[in-house]
């Protein structure tokens, strides 16, 4: 069960300025909890970015990117309404998806 | 249970979106994420075996490419990175911390429209430059930064 | 009539409040208020643990508020009170610098979370959250002055290791009410850890005097 | 959303102004970080969560807080942060958010109120705690509004007193008060900044940014928090959730931050 990313996207001229929270531990499979037992490598691999459909952004990670990773991107053409959509796969095979529309600023 | 079904289907109609470029060359397809997952970049252990397997290992420095990012970092799980390129036709930046266990910390592919500019946040093991590899037009270009990483002291 | 007549003695008090009658309430409603406060609103694993919270003669005088100035008596006592604190230990006032370099760096021992104490060998000297220490050195406070040079500047002569020391063990000595807590003097360090510390100020091979 | 373009122009300008001189000062370098670390931080990802805790029905009574007052009617949850602490005269105290929130937990929802407390402050690494993120939703509402401590009801005014007071008071092996390292502008422990309280500036900076996202910590965390952990390097007791001294100590400040805006989560290193 993962939970919801945060999308803002805005518009900025003929820009969207999108910006993506995603709630993840990003383990790097080297730290110890609280019991002193090494918590696995879990990490987000893959992140696409899609603008009404059309794929903007497609990102490979590392275990390097900060847990409750951010993503901000920048894109050009775009209009107030129009969608944007992100999903991550994560080593463990887990997805997720959500959405967004473009404000205006 | 129902919020992973919905997820499910959000994400196959992803997929058919993304046919279309994968289509044209641009990006990967959804199904093929983890076996095109730079394996061999991710798990190297020296920043030129990861540019190696970027296809950059010709890469030229560039004034074009500006990192923004603290001198100073103050939680070395959280260091803020921005990098703009401002090369023409830039397709893809990757993000290199040259000093951490595995250098190679991420790669983003542009397309359709996305700008020369990703922001993200990386961990860093210690003090070291930080390196933005562009491609544009199918060339590499390289710039680097120094972070430094305070730690210890308690509280 | 008796409730009406009580109402209205309240809305008067609040009228007077409200009028801007900045004194209220006044210093010893407020000190009697503030300590009540301070004896409900700490838990300790032990009792004896919460008689930290217990003032001490100077740790009163200097709790003035605001810009509010110690009164020459005042400062006279605090110095007179830190003086009759000093204690030293059996050797010399000048110890190993490295193992004071390390209790420098060192914040840690003695808080108390979630119950349960911090238990360690001994306590961390805390000076890197306030001092400058080595050159060089960017993870460093700025509460305090720069110790950076310290030594340099002083030489290690026995007269400047007392100096050292007993600024340490209760800087009140020389500065009253100073932010500089009474390391020794509280039980916060031994006399020995102190001795330490002195070194890392003063030794000539100390990092803190690298030029 | 012209407030997030100026910042991103202002974060260029400076990014490319600084370069070399950065380092000599250390600060304008961590300066870039600690606005790059603050705009749209993870402590987002729990508005939306405080939100629908506040709208469940919870508890053993099946309650939703909507019927809660936070001081301007019964979940009407504009500004009302902004005003905190205040008197509340259902329970003849001055409460600040977090104690506010208590009471409707346990009056409204029926919770346990010593249960509810020792889950307040979630362990670092988790999901959070329920308290966290209901204190961000409901402060989140307030973005954008200034800070109105007003000091009307005689208690207020006594807490005001009683928290300058504490401010100022020096105890345990430390000999510190929060005035200690908190009474004199840009001062810092190690390279974190304190927050200069006893002036104006220094204060509006706490106001207007707590509940934050603590990076270290990976959850929101809230001004109870900040003043317990304070206590804790103090060398001194630990300070109870939502005490009088905690609310004190939360009048004095938030008071002193009048006319700050607010703008939540902040971040935290």
């Amino acid at each position: 069960m993962s939970d919801p990313m945060r999308i803002r996207a805005t518009l900025q001229g003929d820009v969207a300025d999108v910006r993506i929270i995603m709630m993840h531990p990003m383990e790097t499979g080297n730290r110890r909890d609280a019991k002193g037992t090494v918590v696995p490598l879990h990490f987000i691999q893959s992140v696409v970015v899609t603008h009404n459909g059309k794929p903007v952004m497609d990102a490979q990670w590392s275990q390097a990117v900060s847990r409750n990773p951010r993503l901000f991107l920048r894109v050009k053409g775009a209009k107030a309404g129009e969608r944007i959509s992100v999903t991550w796969v994560d080593n463990k095979g887990d997805k997720r998806t959500d959405e967004a529309v473009i404000a205006t600023s | 249970m129902k919020r992973a079904r919905r997820s499910f289907l959000k994400f196959a109609g992803g997929v058919a979106a993304l046919a279309t470029a994968a289509a044209a060359g641009l990006l990967r397809t959804a199904e093929s994420w983890a076996a095109s997952w730079n394996k061999a970049g991710f798990e190297s252990k020296v920043p030129a075996d990861a540019l190696k397997s970027l296809g950059a290992t010709n890469a030229i420095e560039s004034r074009d490419i500006v990192i923004t990012a603290p001198d100073i970092a103050e939680n070395s799980a959280l260091v803020p990175v921005a990098v703009t390129s401002r090369i023409p036709n830039t397709q893809q930046i990757s993000i290199v911390a040259e000093k951490n266990p595995f250098p190679l910390a991420a790669t983003f592919d542009m397309a359709n429209g996305a700008e020369g500019y990703v922001r993200t946040d990386l961990k860093m093991g210690q003090t070291s430059d930080i390196w933005a590899v562009v491609k544009a037009d199918g060339k590499f270009y390289v710039a680097r930064t120094e972070v430094k990483i305070t730690v210890g002291g308690c509280g | 009539m008796r409730s009406v007549s009580l109402k209205w003695t309240m809305l008067g008090a609040a009228a007077l409040t409200a009028a801007g009658c900045s004194s209220y309430p006044d210093q010893a409603a407020t000190r009697e208020n503030a300590e009540r406060m301070v004896r409900q609103s700490f838990t300790a694993p032990s009792p004896d643990l919460l008689k930290r919270l217990e003032q001490d003669r100077s740790q009163r005088i200097c709790s003035k508020l605001g810009d509010a100035r110690l009164t020459q008596e005042e400062a006279a006592e605090v110095v007179k009170l830190a003086r009759a604190s000093m204690k030293y230990p059996s050797g010399k006032l000048a110890g190993d610098w490295k193992t004071g370099e390390k209790l420098a760096h060192d914040g840690a021992g003695d808080r108390i979370q979630r119950g349960a104490l911090e238990k360690r060998k001994e306590n961390g000297g805390l000076c890197q959250n306030c001092h400058a220490l080595a050159p060089g050195e960017i993870n460093v406070g700025n509460i305090g002055p720069a110790l950076t040079g310290y030594g340099l500047q002083r030489g290690d002569s026995d007269a400047v290791a007392k100096l050292t020391y007993e600024r340490i063990y209760n800087g009140w000595a020389y500065a009253p009410c100073s932010n500089m807590p009474r390391l020794g003097a509280t039980g916060h360090l031994t006399p020995e850890q102190i001795t330490h510390l002195v070194a890392y100020l003063i030794d000539p091979a100390s990092p803190i005097n690298t030029r | 959303m012209s407030a997030v373009r100026s910042g991103i122009a202002a974060l260029l300008a400076l990014c490319l102004a600084a370069p070399g001189a950065a380092l000599a000062q250390g600060k304008p370098g961590i300066a870039i970080g600690r606005q790059m670390l603050a705009e749209d931080n993870p402590g987002e990802l729990w508005i939306e969560q405080g939100k629908a805790l506040f709208h469940q029905k919870r508890g053993p009574k099946n309650a939703s807080l909507e019927q809660c007052d936070f001081g301007m009617g019964p979940g009407k949850l504009e500004g009302a942060s902004a005003r905190l602490p205040r008197y509340f005269s259902d329970t003849d105290q001055v409460q600040d958010l977090e104690s506010r929130l208590l009471t409707c937990m346990v009056r409204l929802q029926g919770f346990n109120r010593d249960d509810v407390i020792r889950r307040a402050i979630s362990p670092a690494g988790s999901n959070g705690s329920d308290m966290e993120a209901l204190a961000l939703y409901i402060t989140s509402r307030s973005n954008g509004m200034k800070m109105s401590v007003a000091l009307d009801h005689p208690k207020e005014k006594e807490m005001y007193k009683a928290g300058e007071y504490l401010f100022f008071r020096r105890s345990g092996q430390t000999d510190f008060g929060c005035v200690q390292c908190h009474g004199q502008p840009d001062k810092r422990i190690r390279l974190q900044d304190l927050v200069y309280m006893t002036g104006k500036g220094g204060t509006q900076e706490i106001a207007g940014t707590w509940p934050a996202y603590r990076g270290a910590h990976y959850v929101v965390r809230t001004m109870q928090w900040r003043l317990y952990d304070c206590f804790w390097q103090m060398r001194l007791p630990e300070l109870a959730y939502a005490s009088d001294a905690s609310i004190a100590l939360l009048t004095y400040l938030n008071y002193q931050g009048n006319g700050a805006t607010i703008h939540v989560p902040g971040f935290k290193r």
